[in-house]
């Protein structure tokens, strides 16, 4: 578990930080119940739920089938009748054979029943590549659902995050779909724990401030791009970096108020191209700050391609710090 | 494990009042239906709706074993299910013809019911789908520990999609008191069960799961009575699910725009022969609970309201277009 | 069946169109088989399959079980094993029942497997509102595998297109999502039979000049947009009109060359705004042609909610062409 | 329909020569896996795999009783289906590696090997999605009517996901020549059995549509051989599919890295004790085909060559980076 810092800071693992979230949360509240495959007896194949059987029991941390669409719309069925489920899809690939789940029940049923019930539950899928998984094992599935209104969609990029997003996602009485990134779980960060650790699910956020250009990633990409500003750094170049971390709701304000300051916008996902948020991002940032930019957003994406196992191959896929500070550098000077 | 035809004889401890208020619920359900087809013909009713003539005996049956705090779940063939349980006449119509006062505010529609005042968590039109909410909503019960049990409702056909396996599978591995009905009635859409199936009896499907399978003549409201009892019984005593499969027919088409001529007249006719409100007629008849005359007043009393209830909906106003934007998110 | 005009003109639905077009390559091409729920004997719920049983036999077209994803996944075992299967899915919303094997199965299979096999295979799947089916059976469902590389993704709007899109699908060997609208399904429309209705499945369609924008259209919104040029044409503006039709692969070139001209762009979809293709068009026009650009892209697109029920709730929120001139005229005044 | 235990003699009938191949055989995959975990040991595999050290007599077995234009599906525990069927040990040991030359170019990967020239329509690390692809495989083959036969192998818990079930059914209403071969080993990745399913033979679930369900040793080969000999006659008469449930067991974790802490060693002990390739190597030693002596000498030589393959392997360069853009589409 985290080490203490001072009463409310911590210093954890990503892998950690969504332990120990889920373990405050079961506790303040004993409607919260964990379901998927192998998340009691071995605490996940990642690790993120170990102990918390031994904590909470064999009737709130629960092992399932391999049945996604029966688990995920069993969760759907105790969200509406009083608990808070919380449902890990092991490989956030495995969206596909719950979809419908997702899409067409939990993400429309309180639309579709004209508000009678809400339903709090939240779905954990981990994603990403940079394992050497191969095509069916890497993706993140950050867009498969992002036109699905009634569904929250969150992307936690570091232990601080992941903390407060699932606590409030727990407490959220919306679905929540909380897309982890494998690649992140052993990575360290300090946060404030408790009540104070809590993250808005509403926008994104600021996670360097730079002027001279706006940069907005998720997930793995947001270390990347960090990086990236280490590099550039060296020749003065100061990028502001947005953390996007929310993709459904998406509100964009936080990235036009840094925009109309730096006047140029990258985006960049660990996803296709085309049908990426990038997308989505550049057309709103267009639409509200059309006179402010410079030049047209950049987006920086994975190629169109599916992800290849090899591991050279999936390095070269992969958009590297080394390769972002290159493109950082080029807006820079070209503009 | 075999299939299970034979069960305990429940029924024959209703009262007169009880048997009556089952024949009053069954024609309410006949005549509902009847009268949105009616509305369709006069074009007041719009998309498309799967009515339940002739299976009315299931919902009926099924919704008296159930307490007040049970939970329910169906398809969008649900009218018959919904109004058994009690969802208001009025307020049903109203959402099946779009109106405003309808109970999902016109965001729902037929194939789309809930009424979460009684324990109706809604009608899945994607087959299959209510089966594993289902189970969500079993394990919800168990863990409350009060003796709630969970129903769900779905087609011959739907015992093919994979959240079938899926949700029975789960139910058996945790003990959930979940009753799972399956209204057979012989055909998906267009499509024979024989022609997607190879098996006659789809109760032999619990055997996978080493749950009980149930026959039941579906037709015939107090032998489901009796067989859905049983298995609410198991389900609250915390012997877990029960697969209960009850033969049954429609007699019209699939929905709306289906004159459902894929059927041979002799096999429509033997089932009309069958049909459950007039059997449960004459058994209240023949056990005197109903002289001809009162069933006769019945249906006219009820008629007259549901007439009501119709011409009420169709003068109703449009939803408010706000609304329209409303409960996407809490 | 459609009515003859000349050796090779016929006037047609667009249900018809897709009948024939079925019809034709399943006589070309004996490898064709058709599968789904009740396309045989009843000749699917729309109708379009109708007779073809009749004609080609049981063992080519195919009533399935209510099994989508059992169904699919056997169109790709027939497809990497010398047949050309097309497969339909009743509703497209049924895709999320069948999600896994589109996405991580069919459209990456030759990938993964290094190239060893193609996938010459069709689904076919009806999407689209405005006929009260509510929530769950009125998506187009047209961004749901837009981030997929490795599939097509393609939209007739018109009978000529629904006709030569099939036939060059069931031609392609690549696996080919056609998202047809039940909406269209009775409009009629005159189109070359034969070879020559071809259609060539790689790029948007120009369906009607004009030098005052570019709107880009899809399925049932692009009827819709020539409707409101045509109301606008009344204040003699106007604009040029794009089918969008293939979505992916994407190649917006001949919208790009449009935007030069016109120097304005507007997108409208059937789907919600967040996730939507209107936003990958905008970016990409963004990129291509920024000094082109008078004004942002501008997106006409259902608003974030899922579909209502109810007959006028249902008409408020779909795009009218009444809707699409005002916006028309706004931006034409506007800028 | 219950569960069949008993099959033909079959294997009687396997020449001396058959016998020493289908021992080769074994012993080849259970090297090639061995070396697989040392290469990863020595940091040299990246990634995740899968290996069936202990159940390679199901994969040697089975295809034994193919022909060379049958159709199989396995899933990313696949290397003893590959092998087995005749994937070139030195370009499936490239792919595992992700070096230039693997039977996927690398792009696969140890879940996804392919092989088109064998009949191998590919590994599948969905659980349950290689089943209706066999499903679509078996239908060709019964369009083209020359007696292909389709198989599809999957995992214990693979039997609990809706694609089982709709295969399944699929292939029983239009009886085709598919024969599903569920290796169970007791284990889903951590999970026994038990706590994700109701029933000890999964062969039952094949009740549910009319099948055939056998259960067989999968650590027997010539059992084995007999069992799955029996359905892919079946499937080759036209008579339709068969489930084949061959008991068997893991004898490491199910990934690399999964100590297997699980299970207790007494269980481990019986099933080590139970060992395929010993058990074929006593059996052939019995009945003089072979000599301690000689299976010694095998297993030298064949440890000798797949030493060379494995440095050969870890030699070879890395795929150019083109390929990674290719194939994307035709
Ligand atoms: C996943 C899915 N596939 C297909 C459909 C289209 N569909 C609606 S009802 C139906 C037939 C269902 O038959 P059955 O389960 O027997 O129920 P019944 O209509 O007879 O009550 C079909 C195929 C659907 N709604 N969902
Ligand atoms: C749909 C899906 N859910 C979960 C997984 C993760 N997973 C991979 S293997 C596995 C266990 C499979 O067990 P079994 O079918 O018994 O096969 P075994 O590994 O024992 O050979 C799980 C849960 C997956 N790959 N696909
Ligand atoms: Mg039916
Ligand atoms: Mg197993």
């Amino acid at each position: 578990m985290g080490v203490c810092m001072t009463a409310t800071l911590v210093e954890t693992s990503y892998r950690e930080a969504i332990g120990m979230a889920l373990a405050e949360e079961m506790r303040r509240d004993s409607t919260v119940i964990l379901m998927g495959e192998d998340v009691a007896d071995a605490g996940g194949v990642f690790k993120a739920t170990l102990g918390l059987k031994d904590e909470f029991g064999a009737a709130r941390v629960r092992d399932t089938p391999i049945s996604e669409m029966g688990f995920v719309g069993a969760g759907l069925g105790l969200a509406i009748t009083g608990y808070r489920p919380v449902v890990e899809l092991m490989f956030a690939d495995f969206i596909g054979v719950c979809y419908d789940q997702i899409a067409n029940q939990i993400a429309k049923y309180r639309y579709m029943s004209g508000g009678q019930t809400a339903v709090p539950m939240v779905i954990r899928a981990v994603g990403g590549a940079g394992l050497r998984f191969g095509a069916q094992h890497s993706q993140t599935c950050e867009t498969w659902l992002l036109a699905n209104p009634g569904l929250k969609i969150v992307c936690p990029s570091s232990p601080k995050e992941a903390y407060g997003m699932i606590k409030a996602a727990v407490r959220d009485d919306n679905p929540v779909l909380v897309l982890e990134h494998k690649g992140l779980y052993g990575n360290r960060g300090e946060f404030e724990c408790g009540e104070e650790g809590l993250v808005d699910l509403k926008n994104p956020a600021l996670v360097r401030p730079g002027k001279d250009m706006t940069i907005v990633a998720s997930l793995a990409m947001v270390g990347r791009c960090l990086k990236a500003c280490d590099i550039v750094a060296e020749k003065g170049i100061e990028p502001e970096v947005i953390d996007m971390r929310v993709l459904r709701p998406m509100d964009v304000s936080p990235i036009v108020a840094s925009v109309r300051r730096t006047n140029r916008l990258i985006t960049v996902e660990e996803g296709p191209r085309v049908g990426g948020w990038g997308a989505e991002v550049a057309a709103q940032i267009t639409d509200e700050a059309f006179d402010d930019l410079d030049s047209p957003p950049l987006r920086i994406t994975l190629p169109d391609h599916p992800m290849p196992f090899s591991a050279p191959l999936e390095d070269a896929v992969l958009p590297s710090a080394e390769g972002i500070a290159e493109t950082i550098v080029a807006l820079h000077e070209g503009g | 494990m075999t299939i299970q035809r034979e069960f305990s004889n429940r029924s024959k401890q209703l009262c007169d009042d009880a048997l009556i208020e089952m024949y009053r619920s069954m024609v309410t359900i006949r005549q509902f239906e009847d009268e949105i087809q009616r509305c369709f013909l006069k074009g007041m009713m719009q998309g498309t709706t799967h009515l339940c003539q002739g299976q009315e005996a299931v919902s009926v049956g099924a919704m008296k074993t159930l307490r007040d705090d049970d939970y329910i779940t169906c398809t969008y063939r649900g009218h018959g299910q919904c109004l058994a349980r009690g969802m208001p006449i009025d307020r049903t119509f109203l959402e099946i013809l779009g109106r405003k006062g309808g109970v999902c505010q016109g965001k729902g529609g037929s194939m789309h019911l809930t009424d979460f005042s009684r324990g109706l968590l809604g009608s899945f039109a994607i087959v299959g789908a209510g089966l594993p909410v289902a189970v969500g909503a079993g394990l919800s019960a168990q863990l409350r520990g009060d003796g709630q049990v969970s129903m769900t409702f779905f087609g011959d056909g739907s015992t093919n999609i994979g959240a079938f396996h899926e949700a029975l599978n789960l139910a058996a591995v945790w003990q959930l008191p979940v009753v799972f009905v399956c209204e057979n009635n012989l055909y998906g859409e267009y499509s024979p069960l024989r022609a997607t199936t190879t098996v006659d009896d789809l109760a032999v499907r619990a055997a996978a799961y080493d749950l009980p399978g149930y026959v039941v003549d579906g037709n015939d409201v107090l032998a489901v009575y009796d067989a859905i009892g049983d298995a609410v019984d198991r389900a609250r005593r915390g012997l877990g699910a029960t697969l209960v499969e009850c033969k049954t027919y429609r007699h019209s088409g699939h929905s709306r725009t289906d004159p459902a001529t894929y059927r041979e007249q002799a096999e429509v006719d033997a089932w009309l022969a069958r049909d459950p409100i007039a059997r449960l007629r004459s058994e209240l008849v023949e056990r005197e609970i109903l002289t001809i005359a009162q069933s006769e007043a019945i249906g006219s009393e009820l008629l007259a309201n549901m007439q009501e209830v119709s011409h009420a909906a169709g003068e109703a106003p449009w939803p408010d277009e706000k609304v329209m934007r409303e409960d996407v998110l809490v």
